[in-house]
């Protein structure tokens, strides 16, 4: 059936479920290697987005961008812009497309653009480069999810505070992948939009 | 065309204080600060630095800041905005001041950019 | 071995904001501020900054600062004090948080310096 | 008949007065090429010297020390290191000389280090520099000093706040060399002391 207001109002409420059971986890990450805020951050914005989408936009583009201003407004941390970028790249693209995996893929071009970050870079960036692939060709799962998370470990940060530490963030799971793979997770389990 | 300032920090004292020491050097320069969150937590906002680049009195502003995720909030409100802005990847606090003296002594902005280059930093 | 960090601005809220700052990253590093003169005017004063040397519980402190004049009283104030300071002329903001974060982290002090290396500029 | 703690005293209270009644000035010229507070700096320097100094040191070691750490404690501004510096160095020096020219040659030694400058760089050194030397063949005149102030005014500043400007420095007397200036005319009025 593909994308629908409702289901993109779904898919945030899940997503905002899961950072908000996670967000000591999520900041406990960027302790490790950060400010220790992310979790914090991503909950004051995810609880406003689905405040803001308790009132039902008229189309998906306007979902998008009000999603993608709310996030830009309330983050406060990297990940806003950043996240608020993926959804403004993603309501633009949504007037020519409803392909999910299309819109994804504006989204990760928009989160490389605005932060610089390269696969590679121990960044949200790595997750979305190896996932969206997998939406496109209609493979994403739960395990794949997990593995582009945990693959962020091994990586030494060269973008975002957590470059500051060089060799020394090796060792610890980049907080924006974790919380993107909550994103796609939350996609996964929303019904009828992939 | 004149010139102003937009200093961008995650913390609002920061700002005010860096504020306070340009303006001893640049009495006649429009300096104008974004610090902190919406709620003034330690973070930047978009909104601040829009606000900051509307309240600027000059057609033209320079833009510093002070770690890398306020670049990203400054792009934004850089897109967002009909002002130009010139975003400088230099030393936050020595940059920021080498400006406001070279604005304030009426040097042009390519000559500024000049003096800046040896302040640039990966940020 | 134990290294802190102290902080010479100008500005008294400069030093207040970046200790703020850096507290988020380096919960249990020691940093100590110095900023304005004695009366609490723009400028700086070696006595606070030796006030900011001895109320630092590091052995050794990594010492930043914003332009030029007060690296003289910093320098002053490292001649007074019995305890051991290095003196960096790097970017103020950037320098102290790269330090900070690598403390905290428990880097030893010449990969530290090593990293402070690329933000260096003369002051 | 040399340096005494009573001429010390008269030279500082001299130089104090030179400085009050011209402190609007040396802030002005401050203004052109600094921050504008060169004057106000020196003068409550200087003032809280002279209040020092109501109470008479025992040697001309303890008056030069006193005068230094009281410039150190109330300046504020680079001059406040650099005056101190100078005066520490004298107060070192007066323990094996009381010869006033290798006072001040020490003084011009401590400036130097203190602060990095180097003659033409448009400092206090540069008067220091000029004078120090006409004061050891006693051939110290008002002219010449006024000369030396007015040298550093086609110098392009190297060092200090002043040096932001590069080019646009010329054109202007350095405030610290002016004020420098303050200090010889004081000592060259001071009966006996060259
Ligand atoms: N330049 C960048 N490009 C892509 N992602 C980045 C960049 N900088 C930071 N990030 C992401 O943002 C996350 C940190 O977000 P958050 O803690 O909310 O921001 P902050 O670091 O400002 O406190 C990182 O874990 C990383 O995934
Ligand atoms: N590095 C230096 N070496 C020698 N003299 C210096 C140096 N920096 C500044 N000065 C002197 O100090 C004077 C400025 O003093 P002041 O205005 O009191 O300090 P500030 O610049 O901190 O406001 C200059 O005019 C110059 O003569
Ligand atoms: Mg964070
Ligand atoms: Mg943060
Ligand atoms: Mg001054
Ligand atoms: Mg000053």
């Amino acid at each position: 059936m593909g994308l629908t207001v409702k289901n993109v109002i779904e898919w945030m409420n899940n997503f905002s479920a899961k950072i908000e059971q996670n967000k000591q986890f999520l900041s406990d990450l960027d302790t490790a290697i950060g400010d220790g805020d992310h979790g914090f951050n991503m909950s004051r914005g995810m609880t406003a987005v689905s405040q803001k989408l308790s009132t039902e936009p008229k189309t998906i583009t306007d979902a998008f961008k009000q999603i993608a201003m709310t996030l830009i407004s309330t983050v406060g941390g990297a990940s806003g812009p950043l996240y608020g970028t993926a959804f403004l790249e993603m309501a633009k693209k949504s007037s020519t497309s409803s392909d999910i995996g299309d819109l994804l893929a504006a989204a990760l071009t928009g989160i490389k653009k605005r932060g610089g970050a390269e696969p590679g870079d121990k960044t949200m960036v790595d997750v979305w480069t190896a996932l969206v692939p997998e939406v496109k060709t209609n493979k994403l799962t739960q395990e794949k999810i997990a593995s582009a998370v945990e693959a962020t470990k091994d990586l030494v940060a060269k973008k975002g505070r957590a470059s500051y530490l060089g060799e020394r963030s090796k060792g610890h799971v980049d907080p924006g992948s974790q919380s993107s793979g909550y994103l796609f997770e939350a996609l996964l389990e929303t019904e009828g939009i992939l | 065309m004149s010139l102003g300032i937009t200093l961008v920090s995650h913390v609002p004292e920061i700002v005010t204080g860096l504020s306070e020491l340009l303006g001893q050097v640049a009495k006649d320069v429009s300096i104008t600060t974004a610090g902190g969150t919406n709620a003034d937590d330690l973070g930047t906002s978009m909104d601040k630095i829009l606000q900051a680049f509307s309240e600027n009195k000059a057609d033209e502003i320079l833009a510093f800041y002070d770690l890398g995720s306020a670049k990203m909030n400054l792009e934004l409100a850089t897109e967002m905005t009909s002002k130009k802005i010139h975003l400088y990847d230099v030393a936050f606090i020595e940059g920021a001041y080498t400006a406001a003296t070279l604005i304030e002594a009426g040097v042009e902005l390519t000559e500024i950019e000049g003096q800046l280059k040896p302040l640039a930093l990966k940020k």
